[in-house]
C-alpha cells in the first residue's frame, strides 16, 4: 500500500489534467458568454472540438519538414511532463522530485520553444512574425516568471514544488509582502504565457493581432488537436501552479489519502473562481497593441523583483 | 624549486609508460609541438599533410583527455620540472585537478574538432596552402594544453603568448582580405596588452616575496606561499587581483574588451573558431580562477561582487547583440561573450561565498561554472561546426540569405538544432544542468552576511533568467532562419550537406550535449575534485540512486533527475505517437495560406531582421543603429505604388564608439603632438640637448 | 695576445679594403676580417670564463663579464652583417647607388668602425673610451651620407653635428671625473683607469662626479639616443645603407649604452645616492613613451624600426637606472637579445624594400607571398622585438617588467602604455607588408638569407633555453653593477 | 714665476678666452669669426704652456704646441680655404639677434660660475676659478651653434666648444694623461676633414651652406 500510493497519486494527477483541462477551458468560455450576453455551447465544447480535430486528415505545408510533424507531439509531451510534477491534489507527488520549478519552467520553455520553430518552418510571413511575438514576449515572460516562483522558493527554503506547497500550508497564513508581489506577477504573466486578452486573443484570427494562433495556422487534424490540447493544458496547469503555490489550502498533505476527495472539492471550487477571474479581466479589458506588451510585462518583471528584494529587505 | 616535490618522469623515457596524467598531457603536447614542427616538411604533399595533422592531432587530442581525466578523477597532483628556460628558472610543470579538468574541456573539444577538420579542411586544399593552418593549429592546441599545465610565471607567459600568437596566425589565415588582417591585428593587440597586464600581475605576487633575490620566486609554488604567509599586502593583492581579472579578461572577452571576439571569431576558419571560441576563452577563465583561488586566495568579497557584476553585464549584452546580428558566426561570437558571462557569474558566487568561507555553497557555485565551462565547449563548439558546415555546404554566412537549409542537409540540421537546444538551456540537454545549478547557488544566497549583496544577487538572478530567456529567443532565430523556411539566397546556389568526417564531428558534439544532460551526477561526482581542491568542499549530498539526481544541499531543498524528466518526454511523447497512428489517416501536403495574396515570394519570410525587430524595439537605446529606408522607381509615382523599396539597417557595437575610438584617436593625436619633436631643424635639436643639460645642471 | 687579434685583425682589414677598394673579393675579405674577429673574441671569452676577469699589464685593457659578451656580440653581428651586405651592397652597386669610391669607402669603415665599437668595449681608461666613441661616430657619419643624397647627405650632417657635441660634452664629464681622480690617484693615466676608479669609488668628490655624470648622460645618451637627444637617429639610420642600420642601431647604440653604464657605476659608488639610476629611469621612460608614439605614425620602415630601437634602448636605460639583481639581468639581456633582432629585422627590410625598390611602408605589400622567407623573416623578427615569446626581448622584457612591477609600479603604468602603443604601430603596419597579395611591381633578388635566420634561432635558443655560460656572466656583471 | 704671479696670468688669459668667445658671437663677418677663434685658440694654448711651466709638467707643452698648431694655424686655414672656394657670404645670419644672444651668454657665465662654485675649493691655486670659464666656454660655442644660420659658423662654434672643453681640461686639472690628448687631438683633426668633406658634399647638393636646406627630414604632418 505504502509503495502503491505515490504511483496512484501520480496516475491520477495526469489523468486529472488531461481530462479537466477542456473543461477549464469550457467554464471559461461559458462564463465569458454569459458575461457578454451570448448564448453559450456549453461547457464540453472543447472535447467535441478535440474529438473533431483528432478525426479529421492533416493537410501539410507543402514546405514543412519534420520539425514541423515533430512538434506536436513534443509539445503535448512536455506540456503533459509538467502537469506530472505540479502537485494539485497532494503533496508527496512522486515525480515532483525528480524536476523542481526550474525545470517546470524549462519544460513550458521547450514547449514554446518548439512551437515557435514550428511557425517558422513553413515559411509564411505569418509563422515568422508569430514566433518572433511569442518569443518577444515569452523572453519577458520567462524571467519574471522564474523571479516570482523563486520569491515563494525563498520563503519555503525549497525550488522542489512539492516542499513548498508543503511548507506554506504548514506554516499559518500571515501576509507576507514578498508573496503578495509574486503573486500579482504571477498573475499578469499567467495571462501573458497562456495568450489570453489583453496580450494575445485565443479566438482571433486576424493577422496583425496574432501571436500564438499564427505559429499554429498551418497545422490541422491530429497536431492541431494536440497543440490546442497542450494548451487547454497548460492554462489549467497555471491556474493550478497559482492556486497550489499561494493558495494550497485544502491539497492532500504527506501520505493523507483520507484527505483526497476534499482535495478534489477545493481544486474544483479554486479552478472555478480562477476562470470567473480570467473572464472578469478578459471582460474587462482591451487588447493592448503588441508594443505595449513589454510594458506590461515589464511590470510583471518588476513586481516579482520587487517580491524578491522585499523578502530580502522585509523578512 | 622549493615546495615541488619532483615527481612524476616525464614523457620521455620509461614516463611514456606510467599513467602518470601529467606524463600523458605532457606527452601530447610533444606529440602536437612535434606535428607543428613536421608540418613545413609535408608543405609540398598537401593531402597527406591534412591527414597526417589532423589524425595526428586528434590521437594527441585523445592522449591529453585521458591524462586530463585522470588527474581530476583520482584527484592527484603532480608535477615536474623540464630544463629549459632560463638556467634557474626551469619549466615547472604541474597538473592538479584544476588544470586536469581543464586539459579534459581542452583535449575533448581538440578531438571532437579534429576529427570536425579532416574534412573541413579538405575543402581548402587547392584553393590555398594549409601548411600554415596546420602549423598553428597544433601549436594552438599544445600552447593551450601549455597555458594549464605551466606552474610557473615564466613558463606561463610564453605558453600563453604562444597560444595568442598561433590564434593570431589562424585568424589572418585567409590573409588576401583585408577583413581578417585587421580583425588578426585587433585581436593580437588586445591580446598583447592583456598578457602584460597579466605579467605584471605576476609581478607584483611574486616581487612580494624574495625580492627577486632568485629566480625561484616565479614559481607558482612560492607565490602560494607569499600569499598565505601574508608577505603581500591587501592592497598589492587587490592590485594583482585586478591586473589579472582584466588582463585575463581581454582573453575571456568580457564586456568592454570584447571587441575582437566578433570580429576574430568570423574571420578564422570555422574549425579553429569553434576551438577559439569553445576552449581558448576557457583558459582566460582558468587564469582568472588560477590567481583568485589558488594563488591570492579569495579575501575580499568585493572581488567576488566584482566579477559577479562584469559577468552579468557581459551576459546580458552580449546576448543582446548577438540577437540583432545576421552573420552567423558573429552571432555565434556574441553568444560566446554571453556564456563567458554566464560562468563568471558563477564564478563570482563562488569567489563571494568562498569569502565568506562558506564552502558547501562556493563549491555548488564553483560546480556551476565548471559544468557550464565543459557545456558551452561542447555546445559552441557544435554551434561552430555546424556553422562552419553550413558554409561549407551553402557558401554563405549571411542568415538573411539562408533558409530551408533543413531540406537540403539533412544531418546537419538536426545536430545544430542539438547544439541551439543545449544553448538555449533547455531539458534534458546539457545547458539546462549547468543552468539550474546556477539558479540554484542563487538562491541559496540568503545566507550571506552582507545586506548589500543581498540586494545585489536577486538583481543577478533576474538579469540571469533573462539572459536564458534571450538565449533561447536568439537561437530560435538561428535555427528558424537558417534552417527552416525556403532558401532566400540566389536560385542557383548548389547547397550540399557535409561529409563523413565533418558529419561524425558534429555527431559526437551533439551525443555527448545529449549525455552531459541527461547524467549530471556522475560529471558533477567527477569534477567533485576541482572544488574540494580549492575551497576544500564537495556539493554532492548523500541520496539513494545518487547516480539519478543531483541533489545540491538536501534533497527537500532540490533535486533534479534528469534521467527521469528525459525519460518522462519521451513516454509521453511516444504514447501519444502510438495512440494517434493507431487509426491510419492520410496526409496530403498544401500550399500555404497567403491570405488571397498569390504572389508570395522566399523573401517575404520574416528574416533575422525583421524576427529580432521587436527586441531592436525594446533594447534599441543599447546600440547605435542608422535605420534607412527609401523607394527605388519613379519618383513621381505615389509613393505607396513604388516598384521596390530597399531597406538598410546599420548596427554598430556602441562599445567600439565608446571606448576604443577615443582612444586610438588620443594616441594618434598623441603622435601628432610627438611628432613635433622631430622638428627637422638642427638648431632646435641643438637647442633640446642644450637644455636637457641646463636642467640636469640645475638638479644636480 | 687574443685581445690584441680582436682588436688588431677589425684593424687590418680595414687598411687592406681601403688599398683592395671596389675589387671583386672586397666583401670576402671584409666577411673574413669580422670571421678572425669573431673567432678571437671567442677565445678571449673563453679565457675569461675560465680564468676571471682579466687586465692587460699595462692596464689599459680590461675584460670582464660585463664587456666580454657585448664584444662577442659585437664581432658575431658584424660578421653577419658583413655576409649580408656582400649581396646587398652588390646589388646596390649594379643599381649605380654607390660609385667605386663608395664601395672602397664603406668596407675600409665598416672595418674601422668595429675597431672603434671594440677598442671601446675592451678599453679600460675612461678617456680611450671617449675617444673611440668619437672615433665610432666618425668612422660612420660619412657611411650615412654614402648615397649623397640630399637627405642622405642632411642625415649625415645632423648626425655629425649632433652627435659631435654630444660626444663633446662627455669629453667635459670626463675631464671632471678626472679632475676628481686626479685628487686621489695623482696625475697620469692611472687616475683614468676604470679598474682603480671603481676600486675605490667612495673615495671620489660625490659633488664634481654628480656634475660629471650630468654631462656623460647629455653626451653618451645622445649616442645611445634616448628622448630628447635622439634626433639624429631615425634620420641616420633611414637614410644609411642597411647593412650600416643593422649596426648602428644594433652595435653603437649599445656601446653608447655600456659607456654610459660604466660611468654610472663610478658616479653611483662616489655619491651612494639613487639620483643617477633615477634620471636614468626618467630618461627611458620618455624614450620609451615618444619612440612608442613617433612608431605610429611611421611611413619609411627603417625610420620606424629607428624609433623601435630608441624605445628599447629606453627600456635597457630604464631597467639599468632601477638597478637591482633582476633588473640589471633584465637590461644586459635585454642589450643582447635586442641588438640580434633588430639587426636581422634590419636584413629583411633590407631585402623587402631592394624587393619593391622603396622603403615606403605602404608600397611594400605580400611579401609572404613573394618570399616567403623575407615574409616570414619579417613577420617573426617583428614578433620577436615587439616581446612575444618564444623570442628572447620576451625573456628580458619578462625580468625588466616584473621588476619593475615591484620596485617603480608608476613607472610600470607608463611602461604599460609605451609597449602597447608600440605593438599596435608595429603590427599595424607590418600585417599588410607580410600577408596578402604581392604586387606586380615586386622583383625577386638574390638576397642572403642566413644571417636573418641564424639570428633567429639564437633568438629562439636565447628565449627557451638560457645557455649557463651567459646567464653566469649576466650574474656576474650584474654583481659588478649593483652596488 | 712664483704661484701667484701665474695665477693671475692664468685668470688674466681665462678672461681673454671668455671675451674671445663673446666674441664669436657678437661677429658679423665670417673673416672675423675665424680671426677671433684663431685668438681663442691662441689664448689656450699660451695658458696650457704656463700652467704646464708652473706645474712642471713638460707633456703639457706638447698638448699646448698641439693645440698652437691645430687650432691657430690648421684649422682656421682649412676654413679659409673653405670659405674662399665655396665663395660663401661674408656675413653671418644669425636666429636670434645679437644683443640677446648676448643677455643668454651672461646668463650663462652667471649660471655656470654658480654651478663650479662648490668645486672651486678642490681646484689647485694656479687654476682656481678657471673651471667656471672652461664651462661657461663651452655653453657659449653651443649657444652659438643654436642661433647661427650656416654651416660653417655652425662649425666654428663647435670649435669654440672644443676649446672649451681643452682649457678644462689643461687648466682645471693639469692636463689629461698625454695618450688621451693626442687622441683628442687626433679626432680633432679628422673631424676637421669630415666637415671639409661634407661642405663639398653639402655644396654639390644644395649649392648652398645654408641649413635652411637641410630641414627636409621631419615628421611631416
Amino acid at each position: 500500500m505504502k509503495s502503491v500510493y505515490p504511483l496512484l497519486i501520480e496516475a491520477l494527477q495526469v489523468l486529472i489534467v488531461l481530462v479537466a483541462s477542456p473543461l477549464l477551458v469550457g467554464w471559461v468560455r461559458v462564463l465569458k458568454c454569459r458575461a457578454q450576453g451570448r448564448r453559450s455551447a456549453g461547457v464540453f465544447q472543447p472535447y467535441r472540438d478535440l474529438s473533431k480535430l483528432f478525426m479529421k486528415d492533416i493537410v501539410l505545408a507543402e514546405n514543412a519538414s519534420w520539425v514541423f510533424r515533430v512538434t506536436p507531439y513534443i509539445v503535448f509531451g512536455a506540456t503533459l511532463m509538467a502537469g506530472a510534477i505540479i502537485p494539485i491534489i497532494s503533496v508527496d507527488l512522486p515525480l515532483a522530485a525528480t524536476a523542481d520549478i526550474i525545470a517546470l519552467v524549462a519544460l513550458f520553455a521547450i514547449a514554446r520553444f518548439f512551437t515557435a520553430l514550428a511557425g517558422m518552418d513553413i515559411g509564411t510571413a505569418f509563422g515568422g512574425m508569430g514566433s518572433s511575438r511569442e518569443m518577444m514576449v515569452a523572453s519577458l515572460a520567462e524571467p519574471a516568471m522564474l523571479m516570482s516562483v523563486f520569491t515563494v522558493s525563498l520563503v519555503s527554503h525549497s525550488t522542489s514544488l512539492s516542499f513548498m506547497a508543503h511548507t506554506l500550508l504548514e506554516n499559518a497564513i500571515m501576509l507576507r509582502p514578498s508573496l503578495a508581489f509574486a503573486l500579482l506577477a504571477f498573475a499578469l504573466i499567467a495571462i501573458a504565457e497562456n495568450g489570453r486578452i489583453p496580450v494575445d486573443n485565443p479566438s482571433t484570427h486576424l493577422e496583425l493581432t496574432m501571436i500564438h494562433e499564427a505559429m499554429i495556422l498551418e497545422y490541422s487534424g491530429r497536431h492541431l488537436a494536440l497543440i490546442e490540447w497542450a494548451s487547454m493544458m497548460k492554462l489549467f496547469l497555471f491556474s493550478s501552479l497559482g492556486v497550489s503555490l499561494f493558495f494550497p489550502w485544502g491539497i492532500a498533505g504527506a501520505d493523507a489519502p483520507a484527505m483526497l476527495p476534499l482535495a478534489f472539492v477545493s481544486l474544483a471550487i479554486k479552478l472555478a473562481l480562477v476562470g470567473a477571474a480570467i473572464v472578469v479581466i478578459e471582460t474587462r479589458l482591451a487588447k493592448m497593441r503588441i508594443f505595449r506588451v513589454p510594458e506590461f510585462l515589464g511590470a510583471a518583471f518588476i513586481l516579482s523583483t520587487l517580491g524578491m528584494l522585499s523578502f530580502f529587505m522585509l523578512e | 624549486m622549493q615546495g615541488i616535490p619532483f615527481k612524476g618522469r616525464g614523457p620521455w623515457g620509461r614516463g611514456v609508460l606510467n599513467l602518470d596524467p601529467l606524463g600523458l598531457v605532457s606527452l601530447s603536447i610533444l606529440v602536437f609541438l612535434a606535428l607543428a614542427g613536421l608540418s613545413p616538411l609535408l608543405a609540398s604533399r598537401q593531402k597527406t599533410l591534412l591527414a597526417i595533422t589532423f589524425l595526428g592531432s586528434t590521437l594527441a587530442s585523445l592522449i591529453a583527455l585521458s591524462g586530463g581525466f585522470l588527474a581530476v578523477y583520482n584527484s592527484s597532483t603532480s608535477s615536474m620540472i623540464m630544463p629549459v628556460g632560463l638556467p634557474d628558472l626551469p619549466f615547472y610543470l604541474r597538473l592538479d585537478p584544476l588544470s586536469g579538468f581543464f586539459a579534459t574541456v581542452v583535449a575533448i573539444l581538440g578531438f571532437l574538432v579534429s576529427v570536425y577538420s579532416i574534412g573541413y579542411v579538405k575543402s581548402f586544399v587547392g584553393v590555398r596552402s594549409i601548411t600554415p593552418l596546420a602549423v598553428f593549429y597544433n601549436l594552438f592546441l599544445a600552447g593551450m594544453l601549455l597555458v594549464l599545465v605551466a606552474d610557473d610565471a615564466y613558463s606561463f607567459m610564453v605558453s600563453w603568448e604562444l597560444m595568442a600568437a598561433a590564434s593570431f596566425f589562424l585568424v589572418a589565415f585567409e590573409d588576401e582580405n583585408a577583413k581578417a588582417r585587421k580583425a588578426a591585428f585587433i585581436y593580437i593587440l588586445i591580446a598583447h596588452i592583456g598578457a602584460v597586464m597579466i605579467l605584471l600581475s605576476f609581478g607584483v605576487m611574486s616581487g612580494a616575496a624574495s625580492g627577486f633575490e632568485s629566480f625561484t620566486s616565479y614559481t607558482f609554488s612560492s607565490m602560494r606561499a607569499n600569499a598565505a604567509s601574508g608577505h603581500i599586502t591587501p592592497a598589492w593583492a587587490a592590485a594583482a587581483f585586478l591586473l589579472a581579472l582584466f588582463g585575463f579578461g581581454a582573453k575571456a572577452g568580457i564586456i568592454p574588451l570584447h571587441v575582437w571576439l566578433p570580429e576574430a571569431h568570423p574571420a578564422a576558419p570555422s574549425n579553429v573558431s569553434a576551438l577559439m571560441s569553445g576552449v581558448m576563452l576557457k583558459t582566460a577563465i582558468y587564469g582568472i580562477i588560477r590567481v583568485s583561488f589558488d594563488l591570492l586566495g579569495v579575501t575580499e568579497w568585493w572581488w567576488g561582487g566584482l566579477v559577479l557584476i562584469i559577468g552579468l553585464v557581459s551576459a546580458l549584452i552580449g546576448i543582446l547583440f548577438a540577437l540583432l546580428q545576421v552573420d552567423l558566426k558573429r552571432l555565434l561570437a556574441y553568444s560566446s561573450v554571453e556564456n563567458i558571462g554566464v560562468i563568471l557569474i558563477s564564478v563570482g558566487l563562488s569567489m563571494i561565498f568562498a569569502s565568506f568561507k562558506m564552502g558547501a555553497l562556493s563549491a555548488l557555485a564553483m560546480i556551476a561554472a565548471l559544468y557550464h565551462i565543459l557545456n558551452h565547449a561542447v555546445f559552441k563548439g557544435l554551434l561552430f561546426m555546424g556553422a562552419g558546415s553550413v558554409l561549407h555546404g551553402a557558401h554563405e554566412r549571411n542568415m538573411e540569405r539562408m533558409g530551408g537549409l533543413i531540406h537540403k542537409m539533412p544531418w546537419t540540421a538536426p545536430l545544430f538544432l542539438v547544439g541551439c537546444l543545449s544553448i538555449s538551456s533547455l531539458p534534458p540537454f546539457s545547458g539546462f544542468a549547468s543552468e539550474w545549478l546556477a539558479f540554484q547557488s542563487f538562491l541559496l544566497s540568503p545566507s550571506l552576511p552582507s545586506p548589500l549583496l543581498n540586494l545585489l544577487i536577486p538583481l543577478g538572478a533576474a538579469v540571469l533568467a533573462l539572459t536564458a530567456a534571450l538565449a533561447a529567443r536568439c537561437f530560435v532565430k538561428v535555427f528558424g532562419v537558417a534552417f527552416l523556411g525556403a532558401w532566400r539566397g540566389s536560385a542557383n546556389a548548389n547547397v550540399h550537406e557535409a561529409g563523413f568526417s565533418m558529419k561524425a564531428g558534429m555527431a559526437g558534439a551533439a551525443v555527448l550535449s545529449l549525455a552531459l544532460g541527461v547524467f549530471p551526477a556522475f560529471v558533477i561526482g567527477w569534477m567533485d575534485s576541482v572544488p574540494s581542491m580549492l575551497v576544500a568542499s564537495t556539493v554532492q549530498a548523500e541520496s539513494p540512486f545518487g547516480w539519478l539526481w543531483i541533489t545540491p544541499v538536501a534533497p527537500e531543498r532540490a533535486s533534479y533527475s534528469a534521467p527521469i524528466v528525459f525519460l518522462g518526454i519521451l513516454s509521453f511523447v511516444a504514447a501519444a505517437y502510438l495512440l494517434l497512428h493507431a487509426r491510419k489517416t492520410a496526409i496530403r501536403r498544401g500550399p500555404i495560406w497567403d491570405c488571397g495574396f498569390e504572389k508570395l515570394t522566399n523573401r517575404m519570410q520574416y528574416n533575422s531582421t525583421s524576427f529580432a525587430m521587436p527586441l531592436r524595439r525594446i533594447f534599441g537605446f543599447l546600440f547605435s543603429i542608422k535605420e534607412t529606408s527609401r523607394a527605388q522607381g519613379n519618383p513621381n509615382a505615389s509613393p505607396m505604388f513604388q516598384d521596390r523599396y530597399v531597406y538598410n539597417l546599420k548596427l554598430r557595437d556602441r562599445f567600439w564608439y565608446l571606448f576604443y575610438k577615443p582612444a586610438s584617436d588620443l594616441s594618434f593625436w598623441a603622435s601628432r603632438k610627438v611628432g613635433r619633436l622631430q622638428h627637422g631643424r638642427i638648431q632646435i635639436y641643438l637647442l633640446y640637448s642644450f637644455v636637457t643639460l641646463i636642467v640636469l645642471l640645475m638638479f644636480s | 695576445m687574443t685581445l690584441l687579434v680582436v682588436l688588431g685583425a677589425s684593424l687590418i682589414a680595414a687598411v687592406i679594403l681601403a688599398f683592395v677598394g671596389d675589387r671583386k673579393i672586397a666583401p670576402e675579405i671584409n666577411i673574413l676580417g669580422s670571421a678572425a674577429t669573431f673567432v678571437a673574441s671567442i677565445f678571449l671569452a673563453l679565457e675569461v670564463y675560465t680564468g676571471g676577469p682579466m687586465i692587460t699589464a699595462s692596464g689599459y685593457f680590461f675584460v670582464d663579464a660585463f664587456n666580454v659578451y657585448l664584444s662577442v656580440l659585437t664581432a658575431f653581428v658584424s660578421m653577419t652583417t658583413a655576409v649580408f651586405s656582400r649581396r646587398y651592397m652588390r646589388h646596390e652597386r649594379e643599381k649605380g647607388r654607390v660609385g667605386r669610391a663608395g664601395m672602397r669607402f664603406y668596407h675600409a669603415m665598416f672595418q674601422l668602425f668595429i675597431f672603434a665599437m671594440l677598442l671601446a668595449l675592451l678599453t679600460n681608461n675612461v678617456g680611450i673610451l671617449w675617444i673611440s666613441m668619437e672615433l665610432a661616430t666618425l668612422s660612420t657619419v660619412l657611411l650615412v651620407s654614402l648615397y649623397r643624397t640630399p637627405s642622405a647627405v642632411e642625415a649625415a650632417w645632423k648626425y655629425f653635428i649632433l652627435c659631435g657635441v654630444g660626444i663633446a660634452q662627455a669629453l667635459f664629464g670626463t675631464v671632471l671625473l678626472y679632475f676628481a681622480a686626479e685628487r686621489v690617484f695623482g696625475e697620469g693615466s692611472a687616475a683614468l683607469l676604470w679598474t682603480n676608479l671603481s676600486q675605490s669609488a667612495d673615495k671620489l668628490e660625490p659633488t664634481v662626479l654628480s656634475l660629471a655624470f650630468v654631462f656623460f648622460m647629455v653626451g653618451y645618451g645622445t649616442k645611445v639616443g634616448l628622448v630628447p637627444l635622439h634626433n639624429w637617429l631615425p634620420d641616420a639610420h633611414s637614410e644609411g645603407p642597411t647593412p650600416i642600420s643593422a649596426v648602428l642601431s644594433g652595435l653603437l647604440l649599445n656601446v653608447a649604452l655600456y659607456a654610459l653604464v660604466r660611468c654610472k657605476v663610478l658616479v653611483d659608488g662616489a655619491t651612494g645616492s639613487h639620483k643617477a639610476g633615477y634620471i636614468m629611469m626618467v630618461f627611458g621612460t620618455i624614450s620609451i613613451l615618444v619612440a612608442a608614439f613617433s612608431l605610429l605614425r611611421q611611413k619609411d620602415v627603417k625610420r620606424m624600426f629607428a624609433y623601435s630601437s630608441i624605445e628599447h634602448m629606453g627600456i635597457a636605460t630604464f631597467a639599468f637606472g632601477l638597478g637591482g639583481p633582476v633588473a640589471t639581468f633584465g637590461a644586459l639581456l635585454h642589450m643582447l637579445v635586442h641588438s640580434l633582432t633588430k639587426s636581422s629585422i634590419f636584413f629583411t627590410v633590407g631585402n623587402a624594400s631592394q624587393m619593391h625598390s622603396t622603403q615606403e611602408m605602404s608600397l611594400i605589400r605580400g611579401l609572404v607571398k613573394g618570399n616567403p622567407l623575407v615574409g616570414w623573416g619579417l613577420m617573426l623578427g617583428v614578433m620577436a622585438i615587439v616581446g612575444m615569446p618564444p623570442f628572447g626581448v620576451f625573456t628580458s622584457e619578462f625580468l625588466i617588467l616584473t621588476a619593475a612591477m615591484k620596485d617603480a609600479p608608476v613607472f610600470a603604468i607608463f611602461f604599460l602604455v609605451g609597449l602597447a602603443i608600440a605593438f599596435a604601430g608595429l603590427f599595424r603596419k607590418v600585417i599588410p607588408m607580410v600577408f596578402g597579395a604581392a604586387p606586380d611591381y615586386q622583383v625577386k633578388i638574390r638576397a642572403a638569407h642566413t644571417p636573418v635566420y641564424v639570428h633567429m634561432v639564437i633568438m629562439l635558443i636565447l628565449g627557451l633555453y638560457l645557455p649557463v655560460f651567459l646567464s653566469d656572466w649576466f650574474h656576474a656583471a650584474a654583481r659588478l653593477l649593483v652596488k | 714665476m712664483s704661484q701667484n704671479l701665474a695665477a693671475q696670468i692664468n685668470s688674466v688669459l681665462a678672461a681673454l678666452i671668455l671675451l674671445t668667445a663673446f666674441g664669436l658671437l657678437v661677429q658679423r663677418r665670417i673673416y672675423g669669426l675665424l680671426h677671433i677663434f684663431a685668438w681663442q685658440g691662441l689664448f689656450l694654448s699660451v695658458s696650457t704652456a704656463v700652467v704646464g711651466f708652473t706645474a712642471g709638467l713638460h707633456h703639457l707643452y706638447i698638448s699646448a704646441i698641439l693645440t698652437l698648431a691645430l687650432k691657430v694655424f690648421v684649422l682656421p686655414y682649412i676654413l679659409y680655404v673653405l670659405i674662399h672656394k665655396l665663395k660663401i657670404k661674408k656675413e653671418v645670419e644669425e636666429v636670434v639677434n645679437v644683443p640677446t644672444t648676448m643677455l643668454i651668454g651672461i646668463a650663462l657665465v652667471i649660471f655656470s660660475y654658480h654651478l663650479t662654485a662648490p668645486i672651486r675649493e678642490l681646484s689647485t691655486l694656479v687654476t682656481r676659478s678657471t673651471l667656471a670659464v672652461a664651462l661657461a666656454t663651452v655653453m657659449l660655442g653651443l649657444l652659438m651653434m643654436i642661433t647661427r644660420k650656416k654651416a660653417v659658423t655652425q662649425i666654428i662654434g663647435f670649435l669654440a666648444l672644443e676649446n672649451g672643453l681643452f682649457f678644462a681640461a689643461t687648466s682645471a686639472t693639469y692636463g689629461m694623461p698625454l695618450v688621451v690628448e693626442l687622441g683628442v687631438a687626433l679626432d680633432i683633426l679628422i673631424a676637421a676633414f669630415i666637415f671639409g668633406i661634407f661642405f663639398f658634399q653639402i655644396r654639390t647638393t644644395f649649392d648652398s651652406l645654408d641649413l635652411k636646406e637641410m630641414e627636409k627630414l621631419k615628421e611631416e604632418d
